[in-house]
């Protein structure tokens, strides 16, 4: 068994209002300094030991991630 | 800095605890002395001590974490037992006649006629809101319609009755958007319309917040399922979602007590009490509920709500002709390592519980697979009449399941009424000072349409799907939500839920026959005729004399305002304990009332210009009346005096005159005046009909008393031209005092108030929806 | 073929609300309704299928991006590819961008609330299969009711949407969830797969939605059913 | 200017319904071999200099988690 982690963000050139929300929030509550938020999405996945990467790959492209507005990178973390 | 995922290793509660013993009914008959937590698990010494007199022996830990969650205030109804037993006595034969279930059900259901029947009721999620607002208010969504759902009905509606601090506090900024996204998300998500409810906001909610939800199901007449575990050999299935470690807060007390020191002990010590959500699986869960009831596999069916298989298990049981067993090693669960007496008392969401016959198990599954909902045969029915849960091969529970269920402790709390009553009676809102001239007046117009209050809601509204399923005939702003329940008759329901806890504040009784008052109004204006009353009691702590003074008094007046309105009581919710340190919220008895209308396509709307020329009328008559008044809060601050008086009987021939107009094509609106008074029911039938009018004072009038004042029983109505004659004939015939206060004006912009002045539509439209997105975003 | 004897397939998936209501538009404009299962690889002869609005699967990892592998959405494809007119409302809008048979994607709305409101339209397009009723230019009131109903697209995938005539409708009197260029509904290069995120099976009767206004829709596929 | 992962994932006793349908998904696309799926959030801060490590946890724990239901973990990945 192996976790993987496959983080997935909307691309940089996409208008992510729940990031700027944020960035817009913090100011308000006294933290300075922040000059960009963006959020996305972050999975943990137990995976067994014989899926290989280009399986995660296409589980990530295919489905965890839209690539019309958002990027994605997989990673195993080690079981 | 901190790594979740290691982080989360160290803190997994889930981890197997190795081979600790099991506490089995032989281990507590061996074991008598041992010291049992049960303080911290909230039952009282005695309590504790007829638990062992039942038994006769220690409980296992099992059966003490059952007896506990179900002889809490919120399972058991300890407090309150001796006083809802007045809504019974105070129920006639009449009254009951067309009631299907009544309280003591999982909710009231009514026959409607043409076959149909409806169930509703409201459920309270206070103190889980308050914690966690999105999760708190999502799951009381999800809950109060799993009990409709039990009732055998599809859930059709809901609505939310919330209650918040300030509405500047910074808290509350905190609570009302998590809370309103919460019922948006849950109800949204299951495809059910919002078709009512109501925000106030209050300094006494500060850290009370009240979330209040209701359901609405309808279900044919001789379709209604019971909550009972009948014929011994019956199989016990568990379906929906899988057992986790959610919300057994306290009962992980005796996770940490009975293996102190080591690590899985303290690290549930710590489990949050909350519970997330899945609306998603609980959709899913109606749509199969209905079609095992539709195919008829169900014997009796429970959901699982507070207190999880514990009260489920045992409610059935007590409610059935024998005993039940239980394998508890059978239960899907979500989390490693539970023992038996978190799996009995976990509540983890979208959960239900069926009796069915062997031999429909096999369907019962397909259905299930169908809509890929998890089911498992976890036990039997048995004539044995005791409930006994086994695992791991030994017996952890064995009990009467009426012990557990239904004879839980009942207290007569102490009543007193305080002594600062009378000096709250004294402090006359009457003689407050009032606004004097035309500019001060139209001032005060707006000033109050801004005020948090009254102003729109259509910001927390807005956020609510009123549409899905095609039936909602009216919805938000209108003063009770419509439902169309036959697309060929046009049959439909009506519902409205209120309560001005200010009034009660002043005086219990008088305070919860307004609220009855109020509710009962809201759904005659729709043109439908009320029929039934619900109920959610919020009050402070039931250790307190004063609370439990307005409690009873509520009660009473409650009850005896059904009575005298002649629509039974069929179900409700107690709340206590919504208290910070020594202040309890303002007593808040929540009525819900529903009504019936033959024919939807009749339902009068509150906007005016939907017809042309219409002539404005008052229904009712309007007295010198300030006290608890909502004028008296935003420009005074003040709460004294005595609330407006009731007249019941004059509610009913309000209600009887609107159903006669609704019917006969009479009225083209009709608004109750509440809150706010007449100018503000003004503002809202300009607002929302996007059309002006002008007002013309009563000669003998006082303009401030005659647009501020709170008296009940008063309903503002929009006549076409035609009608006119005939209405003020039919109310003058009915003895309904009726004057003519205006007419409509398509061409105006504006409304304009004689001795007050114009106010532009637009100028009234800022005040009034402005407020909420300044406060919220 | 009859309008009656026209029969339009509305899929439900676990989690499909509008389901119902779609059904219900469907015969109002004088055609059959034909309910159509998600775990089924089949559309059992439907002339026309509408993908209604919803939560698909809690719609809990995007909009419809689980429900595009339903087993009955490879048929949809497959029938679409071969002309048959296919409606998406809501979140069937988001299924059918998931599945690739419209451009773009739908987003959480830019105010960051779930919004239910009555909202006016225009028509830009009347040449789709499911707009012939309506004037070019013409305005309508319909219900939205989404939380996650911005559409997304690049600026050439925007152009050319644009440049051959392929946005439906726009939002008019506010734009309610961010859409870039104000776009409230599309169609695909043959005008015969179409997507919006305003429902118009909830405008088919006063009694319960605004208007009357969405029935058009369901009335343009039927003519060019009958006329088939 | 540097940039900062916080990553905010649900814990572990808590449901989560979003990771469970994904992983119930996944075999209904032919992909075999994920045993459990958890989805949290992942936000990416561009954050001055003189922002700490203290400040970074405090908005991390205040505004970016939701502490009764998520865990969280920030860290540094350089500029
Ligand atoms: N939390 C809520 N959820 C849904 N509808 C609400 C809510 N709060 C208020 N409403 C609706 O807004 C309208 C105005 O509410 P309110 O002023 O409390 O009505 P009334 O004074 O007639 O009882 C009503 O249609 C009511 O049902
Ligand atoms: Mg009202």
């Amino acid at each position: 068994m192996a976790r993987v982690v496959v983080d997935v963000m909307p691309k940089q050139e996409i208008l992510d209002p729940q990031g700027q929300a944020v960035a817009n929030a913090l100011p308000r509550q006294g933290f300075e300094g922040i000059s960009e938020v963006r959020q996305g999405k972050r999975f943990e996945l137990e995976v067994d030991d014989d899926v290989d990467d280009d399986t995660l790959a296409r589980i990530a492209e295919n489905f965890l991630a839209n690539p019309v507005i958002e990027d994605w990178a997989v990673r195993r973390v080690g079981s | 800095m901190t790594d979740p995922t290691r982080e989360a290793a160290t803190q997994d509660p889930a981890t197997p605890n190795g081979a600790e013993p099991v506490d089995s009914v032989e281990q507590a008959a061996r074991t008598p002395e041992l010291d049992q937590p049960y303080r911290e698990l909230g039952l009282a010494d005695d309590e504790y001590e007829r638990i062992r007199e039942i038994l006769g022996r220690r409980p296992t830990e099992a059966e003490l974490a059952m007896y506990s969650v179900m002889w809490s205030e919120h399972c058991s109804y300890k407090s309150s037992k001796t006083h809802l037993k007045y809504f019974g006595e105070t129920t006639t034969e009449e009254m009951r006649a067309k009631m299907l279930a009544g309280i003591g059900e999982n909710a009231g259901v009514v026959d409607i006629g043409d076959g149909w029947a409806v169930t509703f009721k409201v459920e309270s999620h206070n103190h889980p809101s308050y914690v966690e607002p999105y999760q708190g208010a999502a799951t009381g969504v999800g809950g109060i319609v799993r009990d409709i759902m039990a009732m055998g009905a599809r859930p059709v509606a809901v609505a939310d009755p919330l209650r918040f601090g300030p509405a500047d506090a910074a808290d509350t900024r905190r609570v009302l958007p998590g809370v309103v996204e919460g019922v948006g998300g849950y109800g949204n998500c299951l495809g059910l319309p919002n078709i009512g409810g109501e925000v106030v906001f209050d300094e006494s909610y500060a850290r009370n917040p009240l979330v209040n939800a209701m359901c609405v199901g309808v279900l044919k007449s001789d379709e209604l399922q019971l909550a009972h575990a009948t014929g011994a050999g019956n199989k016990v299935i568990l379906f929906g979602a899988r057992t986790g470690l959610d919300g057994i807060g306290g009962v992980s007390v005796l996770a940490s007590e009975t293996f102190s020191g080591d690590e899985t002990g303290s690290g549930r010590k710590k489990l949050p009490s909350v519970q997330v959500g899945d609306p998603f699986t609980e959709k899913v869960l109606i749509e199969c509920c209905l079609e095992l009831y539709g195919s008829d596999l169900v014997v009796g069916v429970q959901d699982l709500g507070g207190a999880g298989l514990s009260c489920a298990t045992s409610e059935l049981a007590a409610a059935g002709d024998g005993g039940m067993r239980i394998d508890l090693d059978t239960v899907p669960l979500r989390a490693e390592g539970m023992n038996p007496a978190e799996i009995l008392s976990s509540e983890s969401q979208e959960r239900m519980c069926a009796i069915v016959r062997p031999e429909d198990v096999d369907s019962f599954m397909a259905v299930c697979r169908k809509w890929d909902v998890t089911a498992t045969v976890i036990g039997e029915v048995t004539d044995e009449e005791h409930l006994r849960i086994d695992w791991r091969g030994e017996c952890v529970v064995d009990v009467p399941p009426r012990t557990v269920a239904d004879e839980g402790p009942v207290y007569q709390r102490p009543v007193r009424r305080p002594a600062e009553q009378d000096l709250i009676a004294a402090d006359d809102a009457n003689t407050l000072s009032r606004p004097a001239t035309a500019e001060e007046l139209r001032e005060t117009v707006l000033r109050m349409a801004a005020s948090p209050n009254l102003c729109s809601r259509e910001w927390v509204t807005g956020q609510y799907d009123h549409y899905v399923r095609g039936n909602t005939v009216l919805a938000q702003p209108s003063d009770g939500g419509v439902l169309r329940v036959d697309e060929e008759t046009g049959r439909g329901i009506a519902v409205a839920t209120d309560c001005n806890a200010r009034y009660t504040r002043l005086d219990p009784y008088e305070g919860a026959r307004l609220a009855l008052a109020e509710a009962y109004r809201n759904v005659a204006v729709t043109g439908s005729k009320p029929v039934a009353v619900t109920n959610c009691l919020n009050f402070g702590s039931a250790e307190d004399p004063g609370v439990m003074w307005q409690f009873q008094q509520s009660v009473r007046g409650l009850a005896d305002a059904a009575a005298e309105l002649g629509i039974p009581v069929t179900g409700g919710n107690v709340s206590f304990y919504n208290q910070t340190g020594g202040d309890p919220i303002l007593p808040t008895p929540v009525a819900g009332v529903l009504g019936v209308i033959d024919d939807v396509t009749a339902r009068i709307p509150t906007g005016i210009g939907a017809a042309p020329g219409e002539s404005l009328l008052l229904l009712g008559d309007t007295r010198e009346e300030f006290g608890g008044s909502e004028w008296s809060r935003v420009v005074h601050g003040h709460l004294g005096g005595t609330p407006p008086r009731v007249d019941l009987a004059r509610e009913r021939l309000l209600a009887d005159v609107l159903g006669i107009g609704s019917r006969d094509g009479l009225l083209s609106a009709a608004h109750d005046l509440s809150e706010g008074g007449l100018a503000q029911a003004l503002v809202e039938m300009s607002l929302i009909g996007e059309t002006g009018a002008r007002i013309v004072l009563p000669e003998e009038a006082d303009p401030f008393v005659w647009l501020f004042a709170e008296s009940a029983g008063r309903v503002a109505v929009s006549v076409p031209r035609g009608a006119e004659l005939k209405f003020t004939e039919l109310c003058s015939a009915r003895g309904l005092p009726c004057s003519k206060i205006g007419v409509v004006d398509d061409e105006s912009k504006a409304l304009e108030i004689q001795g007050v002045g114009d106010i532009p539509l637009s100028e009234l439209r800022e005040a009034w929806e402005g407020t909420l997105p300044r406060l919220f975003g | 073929m009859s309008a009656a004897g026209a029969r339009i397939g509305v899929i439900t998936f676990p989690g499909s609300l509008d389901d119902g209501d779609a059904r219900r538009a469907v015969r109002r404009a004088g055609a059959s309704d034909v309910a159509l299962w998600h775990g089924d690889a089949d559309l059992h002869g439907v002339d026309a299928v509408i993908v209604p609005g919803g939560f698909s699967y809690g719609d809990y990892l995007r909009c419809g991006a689980i429900a595009k592998f339903a087993p009955v959405m490879t048929e949809v494809v497959r029938a679409a590819g071969q002309g048959m007119p296919v409606l998406g409302v809501c979140n069937g809008f988001q299924v059918l961008c998931e599945a690739g048979l419209l451009p773009g994607v739908l987003t959480r709305n830019s105010g960051l609330h779930y919004v239910c409101r009555d909202q006016w339209l225009r028509v830009d397009n009347n040449t789709s299969t499911w707009t012939t009723r309506y004037e070019p230019g013409a305005e309508l009131l319909i219900p939205i009711k989404h939380g996650e109903g911005r559409y997304v697209a690049e600026d050439p995938v925007l152009d050319r949407l644009e440049g051959d005539g392929r946005v439906l409708f726009r939002y008019v009197d506010g734009n309610p969830n961010g859409s870039r260029r104000d776009i409230a509904g599309i169609t695909d290069e043959r005008g015969r797969v179409a997507g919006l995120m305003p429902h118009p099976e909830h405008a088919v009767d006063p009694l319960t939605g605004p208007t009357d206004d969405g029935l058009g829709m369901f009335l343009s596929a039927l003519d060019t059913l009958v006329a088939a």
